[in-house]
């Protein structure tokens, strides 16, 4: 047994979190530097941890823990990591450092505010985002169906006093005003995603009570029950498991989130504040994605297919309609929640396509959708907190005032855009290409998206940062070196990941070939068959050939 | 003559007195109706033991006695100690806490 | 040698992250610094050719390849550049231009405190530009092709603090979006047909390949083609992208950029020669476009608007000659590249008007200039005639060569676009000579006062004459036993087509036109003074002025439905799918306020309560057993 | 059957030669935790009688703790012994059985008492009254509120010290509720622990007037529904000619067979069965306050002292439960497919009665009386169950359950403003600003009703739903989830109310409570993370106490 790195990556911040919250109210600024200190020591154990793994290796999962927890529930503490994980934990442990920087003062008290021994906002924020981490990553880590579903309910729980106890300083009405809305934001996300996770939790003890049924020891272990599903001893009835399934996607819809079931994200990411914002839509949301990738299809593949055409369809919508209502929102942290809205459609697209184009491509829009979006957000809350507004009509011309800070903005927006050469391109036209191999209609529709993306930010960027300079906004600093500090390296991750995205496709690809070989699904061929390539530099193919490989 | 017919008394006397807990106001009458109901049940066991022919239910009325005779004492002591703060023993009126 | 092709992308793209990461420290000598990288790209193009020149004609495809980009399964993307005869001619022409454009604008931005910015965003579209004609596959194109839009967009509305301008800005990237659309659907389309996107393969499979499917992809192609090339239907961008400084309508909205749509056009022959409905599409629209500028650009009083709308014009022209298959490709490149010359010396000549003007562009306020800017009306006089295609000069050879090949089309389709193509010949003579008369010639209509109009420094100047050295003699040099052709038909092949007229006959129909359009010029605009405000004009011209209703068009259907539609749609959002959510949790309360009632607080009630609870209790026990 | 064959010969024996009368034969070892407490209860009677005022309150604490503790410990011999599993019999003539659903519940009852009697004895919380530190109940209960009479107790600084052998008394009857084994010890065992509780209701210090009305309709009402069950009772000794539960069930199970047929009318006929338990099942509906049954809980909970509450809401449900379960399991098995539809309907509407109308509940201890009721429906479930796992289900979540409630009212009683405990929810605004601590605890008792995974409610949620689910009850699961949904919503509210709202000027204040009242709380929190972080070692104790004797 060797050390428990998986474990250590998740108690790390969880540890963190405790200490932190644990300091006194007066040690505001000692309670930062400690939280961004156990924030990096988790983004370092994250890169040993992708360095230990192994794409090439055979096992689905590696790094794996077992331990035995609750044996009357079939619950084992197991954790194991797959590409997509090991990707997925990488991006939460390298967002968190960049929220808690961006989020430095949000969480400082009032100045007017009477001091309160007892009351320590600052410790609690930084502490929550901590604990968020901590469980994020544990759900990443999961491979047993209850581990993963304690993590992803409990994780709301922080959340939901991150979203109400912490939002944009004043704003035009009072502060009353505001903490109402907060509340209310943050009352309708946890009802929300709790009752889709409850509506996931009979799914869970539905699961529990037939592989108790069929295996006569009930189990939760997502490996077991995929051998024995292929071996044959485990077949679960179609109705069954069509319900079983739709229990489980309702909650990943929900937290993903997929139109209808979208309404509380927008209110969440206007309501806090922008890195809480992030932490929402670059982290949180992702478990819900990921969970369809890792449970949904390699559980039910069956009704997973059976389900594919209508969950295209939602996703088709989710696209143009974020998209369309992004257009039309005067918040900008709102336009932005919708766009991510959009783009979670594309994520849910490219997963149902069933192609390895497709889910490899969803695999990298979770990641590169992840650093875009907090360096737009991020930047947007740098803007807005100069401002105290977020009503894109309140702002005109800051690109003449603040060079810099209109210029991360533009790249971030471009990178919303999925501009060619920035990270988030690889993964759209990938999940456009998966999709329009089996669905060429929905691909085509889908790439209306690309159009309606270009339209919301680029009219975001025109209205906030370009014409004549407004009143409010003339003597508004530039970015601040923390700031700076926060944007630069997302932009050049964007870069690079948009020139080079290699690393990461191979770390995703073998996963992606397991969940689609679990799900019984092969790449539709190309119709004409080209030979060899006249035109092709010979160093391509050594290069080219293990990708082939992969394919296989 | 055949014992059934206490039974049916027996069943009748209950449904006077529940009737009865649910038509008076006054506190102690309702009370009263509810010994009712219980002496009913005593004259139901006594009926059914002298049909099955053991003693079981003669012994199961004594105690539905005693056990009667502790309920009053302590019913008694709750309803006069509201009577007395309050000046009237209608159950109605004990109504503060509802919804 | 091949390793070097990487060399002409990097150069300026290192310029470009210099200057726009470099910040205030590189202010004074930033615009030398682009310059420099421009020149060095150019020089090692330069190189490459001469190498390539010095193998035989099929052996001078140079390849090379860097990584593997986004390798997923059975897609494999690669960065890898690809350099033949094509992609060679364009090189030299974006590098050439491109630098001289540079020169110029060191001097044309000098009073502008943020020229190191402007420096950088050349130096990036140089960058993509030529990432777009090296890159070997259609997705690495891709990557040129949105990048030379980014740094239009930037460039357009690089005077961010008029509204105009980032207006423009956006409506370029926009309508160019549209056609990205069409590319990426194309590429998706190779990609499930051909399981490659690589032009080898691709190109060479076309054989086998369904004529449907090809078409398919050949109007997507075409779609793209339209939206960068500024072609009907997606031109509207173009006119408003004069917003931008000159040097910028010069090098990227009149010589490079906007020939990318006939580069992929050409680059793409293969698939257009297997799908003749694809082809006619774009005769159709080269046709359309070349006839819509052309009038466009009779209307407009804006001396770089007039000069836009010839452009949309001529593209028109490389479109129509591109449509026309292995007659036309050739001849579609060679007017690109002697249109690359005069049009770029055009607008710099209109940009050193502007810049002599304290930049008025009003042509009605301009006149007589001639003798202010000698220089400039030199450079200006030669441009305007290699444009019209004056016996001689470059522009003469090129779109003859155009006409002669629609012709070749044969049939009632060769009349109509070679009589299309004859008409626009006119018209450009006409609107060339309107613009050259109402800026040089004539009395002068500005205020001597407040306007001192004077000759541009050299640093202006030489480029302007270089550029206007090419327009008079590449057309010649080109056509000279037909060494340009011969040139480029490994890669795009060429026949002979065979004209219902005789070459001879066309080349008089041609010079006849011409004369018409400048006498008629001459009539309305040299021989009677031209009123300071515009004449309220006759229908079509109203029409022309706005663009051929275009804008109003798009306004009606796009802006304000869109508009429409977005609203209603957050309407919706509120009312219904949330509406849906919080109706469940507010007839939940009302659910619950309702049974609260049962909870009288009377004890009788409950009691009552419970004795039905009891009743049904047994009941339902009896009723399960059926007693 | 042995037990039966007693019985009966008893009884011809009685009937032949009086006089040769053999004495009963009683385990009294096994019975040892029952009957510690009551002779401690009565000798808390004793010291109210003979030992002075000053000294009372310390020797009643001092004796029912230890009462308590040793019960306790019996109940630990007794387990470990093997009485829970292989020497599980049926002690004192069939009249109690002591098997291993009987020692848990009695063990949890016992545990759930100790902490009560913590809360019961605290004195720090409301001020001092002529600078005697009083408790939460009444100075003289048969005083006149804020009669002369009173307002002279309160001076003579008198305080009601019979709380604790009352309570004991209480705890006694529970202790033999779940393990009665014929019906008759069930209704005395339920009124035994009945009947204390009435008078704990009427006893509180503040808002007598709540609390006496709260007394009268669970009097009335008690004692109305234990009619009921005893007109069952009658009904279901005519059906088998005796009471105990294995007599009746050998009826039910192998129908009329060799009885006479000068009984055909009554013995074996169904009627009298189904009707007979159905109302014994209404009897103890009533007292796990499930719907219909469940209109007195609201109003006595509030009413109530709430240490009485808190004590109420734990224990009575364990012991109503258990007896619930032994009934079901042990003498209607026969029965299950008349019961158990019923019991599902009931289960139902207990679950979303309880939550749908908590929503709109604007006092905290109402709101925790309906939250109970929907818990009593969730573990309802796990009863339907009819399986072993349903019973250790069943037997986990109320010992989940007890520890939560009992802290929840305890934090209940520290909010406090002038009136005593402030229950207005909207008194609750802004606590988390001015007394972080006891508002996370409080939150974190509310997120284990809300059963939020990584505490106890959420295992016991999980227990008792793979329980049903797994007997086919999957519908009943799905019902559940939506009324856990629809229940956390009101969680939630208190949370915000907590947490998110400004804190009003006249809001009330927290109290400093004594070492009692901490511990009682701390015990709870801990209870409360350690069955949801480490559940195992419990469910086991459950899984092998999931077998009834018969």
């Amino acid at each position: 047994m060797s050390f428990p790195l998986l474990t250590a990556t998740a108690v790390v911040p969880a540890v963190g979190a405790i200490a932190t919250a644990a300091l006194p109210a007066a040690k505001r600024t000692a309670a930062k530097w400690l939280a961004l200190l156990f924030s990096l020591i988790t983004f370092a154990l994250a890169l040993v941890v992708a360095f230990r793994f192994d794409p090439g290796a055979g096992a689905p999962f590696q790094l794996t823990e077992s331990h035995a927890w609750i044996r009357d529930f079939g619950v084992r503490y197991e954790l194991g990591v797959d590409g997509i994980a090991v990707a997925l934990i990488a991006l939460t442990t390298l967002l968190i450092p960049f929220i808690i920087l961006a989020g430095w003062h949000d969480a400082d008290p009032l100045e007017e505010a009477t001091p309160n021994r007892r009351w320590r906002p600052t410790q609690g924020f930084f502490a929550l985002i901590l604990a968020v981490e901590a469980m994020v990553v544990l759900s990443f880590e999961a491979t047993d169906v209850f581990l993963f579903y304690i993590f992803f309910e409990a994780m709301l729980i922080p959340m939901y006093f991150l979203i109400g106890g912490f939002g944009d300083r004043a704003g035009r009405d009072g502060e009353e005003e505001a903490a109402g809305r907060r509340s209310y934001a943050a009352v309708k996300f946890l009802l929300y995603n709790l009752a889709g996770g409850l509506i996931m939790l009979a799914a869970v003890i539905g699961l529990y009570a037939v592989t108790a049924d069929q295996l006569g020891t009930g189990t939760f272990s997502l490996q077991q029950i995929v051998e024995a599903r292929t071996a044959g001893t485990l077949n679960i009835g179609t109705g069954t498991e069509r319900l079983l399934f739709l229990g489980f996607f309702f909650a990943f819809a929900v937290k993903a989130p997929l139109w209808p079931l979208h309404t509380w994200l927008p209110g969440a990411m206007g309501e806090s504040t922008s890195p809480v914002a992030v932490l929402i839509t670059a982290v949180v949301d992702k478990v819900g994605t990921f969970a369809m990738l890792r449970f949904c299809l390699q559980l039910f593949p069956e009704a997973s297919s059976w389900a594919t055409p209508v969950i295209l369809v939602l996703a088709l919508i989710s696209i143009v309609y974020g998209a369309l209502l992004a257009v039309a929102q005067r918040d900008i942290k709102r336009l932005i929640a919708y766009a991510s809205i959009s783009h979670f459609g594309f994520i849910i697209l490219g997963i149902f396509a069933m192609t390895s184009q497709g889910q490899g491509g969803a695999t990298l829009y979770m990641v590169n959708h992840g650093i875009s979006t907090a360096a737009l957000m991020l930047v947007a809350g740098f803007l807005i907190s100069r401002r105290g507004s977020r009503l894109i009509a309140d702002y005109g011309g800051v690109q003449k005032v603040a060079p810099v800070l209109a210029g991360t903005f533009l790249i971030g927006g471009l990178a919303t855009l999925s501009l060619p050469g920035l990270a988030p391109f690889v993964s759209e036209f990938l999940v456009l290409v998966g999709t329009f191999t089996r669905y060429p209609v929905i691909g085509i529709i889908a790439t209306l998206g690309i159009v309606l993306a270009a339209l919301y930010v680029l009219v975001l960027y025109q209205r906030t940062m370009t014409g004549p300079v407004k009143a409010e906004v003339t003597n508004m600093p530039d970015l601040r070196v923390r700031e700076l500090v926060v944007v630069a390296p997302l932009i050049a991750l964007l870069l690079f990941l948009g020139v080079y995205p290699k690393p990461l496709t191979d770390l995703v690809n073998p996963a992606v070939q397991h969940t689609l070989s679990v799900v019984d699904k092969k790449d539709p061929k190309p119709t004409v068959q080209v030979n060899a390539v006249p035109g092709e530099g010979r160093h391509g193919h050594a290069a080219n050939d293990q990708d082939v490989e992969a394919a296989k | 003559m055949n014992p059934v017919y206490y039974l049916y008394l027996a069943a009748l006397l209950f449904t006077i007195g529940a009737a009865g807990v649910l038509i008076r106001r006054n506190a102690i009458v309702v009370f009263m109706c509810i010994e009712l109901m219980l002496n009913a049940c005593n004259l139901a066991f006594v009926t059914f033991s002298r049909m099955h022919g053991n003693l079981d239910g003669q012994i199961i009325a004594f105690f539905t006695m005693v056990v009667a005779a502790a309920e009053v004492v302590v019913g008694l002591a709750i309803i006069v100690s509201i009577f007395r703060t309050r000046h009237t023993a209608s159950v109605d009126d004990a109504s503060l806490m509802k919804l | 040698m091949e390793n070097l092709i990487a060399l002409l992308v990097a150069a300026p793209l290192v310029g470009a992250a210099l200057l726009l990461c470099g910040g205030k420290r590189l202010d004074r000598t930033g615009h030398w610094i682009g310059t420099l990288l421009a020149v060095a790209s150019f020089a090692v193009g330069v190189a490459l050719f001469a190498d390539m020149l010095g193998r035989s004609a099929d052996h001078r495809a140079m390849h090379q390849y860097l990584f593997s980009w986004i390798p997923v399964g059975g897609f494999r993307a690669d960065v890898a550049f690809q350099l033949d005869q094509l992609s060679m001619t364009f090189v030299l022409l974006i590098t050439g231009v491109g630098s001289l454009i540079h020169i110029y604008s060191i001097g044309y931005m000098e009073h502008d405190e943020r020229r190191r910015r402007f420096f950088g965003y050349l130096n990036l579209f140089l960058a993509a530009m030529l990432l777009l004609v090296l890159a070997d596959n259609y997705l690495l194109l891709y990557v040129g092709w949105e990048g030379v839009g980014l740094a239009s967009y930037l460039l357009i509305g690089f005077w961010q603090h008029k509204p105009s301008a980032a207006t423009a800005a956006k409506k370029a990237f926009l309508v160019n979006r549209v056609g990205d659309m069409g590319l990426s659907i194309a590429i998706m389309l190779m990609f499930t047909t051909f399981g490659t996107f690589a032009f080898g393969p691709v190109l060479a499979a076309t054989g086998a390949t369904s004529e449907g499917k090809l078409t398919a992809i050949g109007l997507m192609l075409l779609l793209a083609a339209c939206g960068k090339s500024a072609q009907v239907p997606l031109q509207s961008w173009l006119g408003d992208a004069m917003e931008g400084p000159t040097p910028v309508s010069a090098l990227i909205h009149a010589a490079t950029m906007v020939t990318a749509g006939v580069y992929l056009i050409t680059r793409s022959g293969a698939v257009f020669n297997a799908a003749p409905d694809a082809q006619l599409a774009v005769v159709v629209v080269g046709a359309v476009t070349l006839l819509y500028g052309a009038i466009v650009g009779c209307a407009k009083d804006d001396i770089k608007k007039a000069l836009a709308g010839s452009t949309m014009s001529q593209i028109g022209y490389m479109v129509l000659a591109a449509g026309l298959g292995p007659i036309g490709y050739a001849f579609a490149i060679m007017h690109l590249v002697t249109h690359g010359f005069f049009k770029a010396g055009l607008f710099l000549g209109a940009g050193s008007v502007m810049h002599g003007m304290n930049d008025e562009v009003d042509m009605r306020k301009y006149g007589g200039l001639r003798k202010y800017m000698p220089v400039t009306f030199l450079t200006f006089g030669l441009g305007y005639l290699a444009i019209i295609g004056f016996p001689g000069l470059s522009g003469f050879f090129s779109k003859d060569k155009i006409i002669e090949a629609a012709f070749a089309k044969g049939g009632t389709e060769g009349w109509i676009l070679g009589g299309a193509a004859l008409l626009g010949a006119a018209v450009t003579a006409f609107y060339m000579t309107r613009v050259m008369l109402m800026t040089f010639f004539g009395e002068k209509r500005w205020d001597p006062k407040e306007t001192h109009p004077h000759e541009s420094p050299k640093i202006m100047t030489v480029p302007m004459i270089v550029l206007a050295v090419g327009s008079v003699f590449a057309g010649g040099l080109f056509s000279i036993n037909e060494s340009f052709v011969t040139w480029l038909e490994p890669v795009t092949s060429f026949a002979h087509g065979h004209s219902p007229v005789s070459a001879t006959t066309v080349t008089a129909s041609t010079i006849v036109v011409l004369l018409l359009g400048v006498g008629t010029a001459w009539l309305m605009y040299g021989r009677k003074p031209v009123p300071a405000l515009a004449p309220r004009g006759s229908l079509l011209t109203r029409a022309a002025r706005r663009d051929l209703l275009q804008d109003d068009f798009n306004d009606l259907v796009f802006v304000r439905g869109g508009t429409h539609l977005t609203t209603t749609l957050v309407q919706l959002d509120r009312s219904l799918v949330d509406g849906a959510v919080n109706g469940t949790a507010a007839s939940m309360g009302g659910l619950s306020s309702l049974l609260r009632r049962l909870q009288t607080g009377f004890v009788r009630s409950y009691a009552v309560q419970m004795l039905g609870g009891a009743a049904v209790l047994v009941a339902a026990t009896l009723l399960m057993r059926g007693v | 059957m042995s037990s039966v064959a007693s019985v009966h010969s008893l009884w011809t024996v009685a009937a032949g030669a009086p006089g040769k009368i053999p004495g009963p034969h009683i385990e009294y070892a096994q019975l040892s935790p029952t009957l510690i407490v009551l002779g401690a209860a009565v000798i808390g009677v004793l010291i109210e009688a003979f030992v002075p005022r000053a000294a009372r309150y310390y020797s009643q604490l001092l004796l029912s703790l230890v009462a308590l503790a040793a019960a306790f410990a019996a109940v630990i011999g007794l387990a470990a012994g093997g009485f829970g599993s292989s020497k599980a019999h049926i002690a004192a003539m069939g009249a109690i059985a002591v098997d291993g659903p009987a020692l848990f519940l009695q063990g949890t009852i016992l545990l759930v008492s100790l902490i009560a009697v913590f809360t019961f004895a605290e004195r720090r919380l409301d001020p001092a009254a002529h600078g005697k530190r009083v408790d939460s109940f009444a100075a003289e209960a048969a005083a006149v509120p804020g009669g002369a009479a009173e307002q002279a107790a309160v001076k003579a600084g008198f305080t009601t010290t019979e709380v604790f052998p009352i309570l004991l008394f209480a705890v006694g009857g529970m202790l033999v509720f779940p393990a009665a084994n014929d019906l008759l010890t069930l209704f005395v065992a339920l009124e035994v622990f009945s009947l204390p509780l009435y008078i704990l209701c009427a006893l509180a210090r503040r808002q007598r007037l709540l609390s006496q009305e709260a007394a009268v309709k669970y009097f009335l009402l008690g004692a109305f529904s234990s009619a009921f069950l005893l007109f069952g009772v009658a009904l279901l000794y005519g059906y088998a000619g005796t009471v105990t539960y294995a007599g009746i069930a050998e009826v039910v199970s192998d129908g009329a067979k060799q009885i006479d047929p000068a009984l055909a009318g009554t013995m074996g006929n169904d009627a009298l069965l189904l009707i007979g338990g159905a109302l014994v099942l209404m009897g103890l509906l009533f007292k796990v306050g499930a719907v219909p049954f469940h209109m007195w809980t609201p109003d006595v909970y509030q009413g109530a002292p709430t240490p009485v509450t808190g004590f109420m809401a734990a224990a009575t449900k364990v012991a109503a439960f258990g007896a619930l379960l032994r009934l079901l399991y042990v003498v209607l098995p026969g029965l299950r497919w008349d019961w158990r539809p019923v019991l599902w309907g009931v289960a139902i509407l207990t679950m979303l009665g309880g939550a749908v109308v908590a929503i709109t509940q604007t006092d905290i201890k109402r709101l925790l009386a309906y939250s109970s009721i929907a818990h009593a429906g969730f573990i309802l479930a796990g009863v339907i169950a009819t399986s072993e796992d349903g019973v250790s289900s069943v037997l986990f979540y109320l010992g989940a359950y007890s520890f939560v409630t009992l802290g929840a009212f305890a934090v209940v009683t520290l909010v406090r403003d002038a009136g005593g405990e402030a229950t207005q929810l909207s008194k609750w605004a802004g606590l988390g600003r001015r007394s972080p601590l006891v508002a996370a605890v409080f939150a974190v008792f509310l997120l284990a009703f809300a059963g939020i995974p990584l505490t106890s409610g959420f295992a016991g949620k999980f227990a008792v739903f793979k329980a049903a689910a797994q007997s086919g009850a999957g519908w009943l699961v799905v019902v559940g989830v939506i009324s856990s949904a629809i229940a956390a919503f009101f969680y939630i509210r208190v949370i915000v109310l907590m947490f998110f709202n400004e804190p009003k000027a006249d809001g009330p204040t927290v109290a400093v409570p004594s070492p009692l009242t901490t511990t009682a709380i701390a015990i709870g929190v801990t209870a409360t993370l350690v069955l949801g972080l480490a559940p195992q070692y419990f469910l086991d104790l459950a899984g092998q106490a999931g077998v009834f004797v018969r």
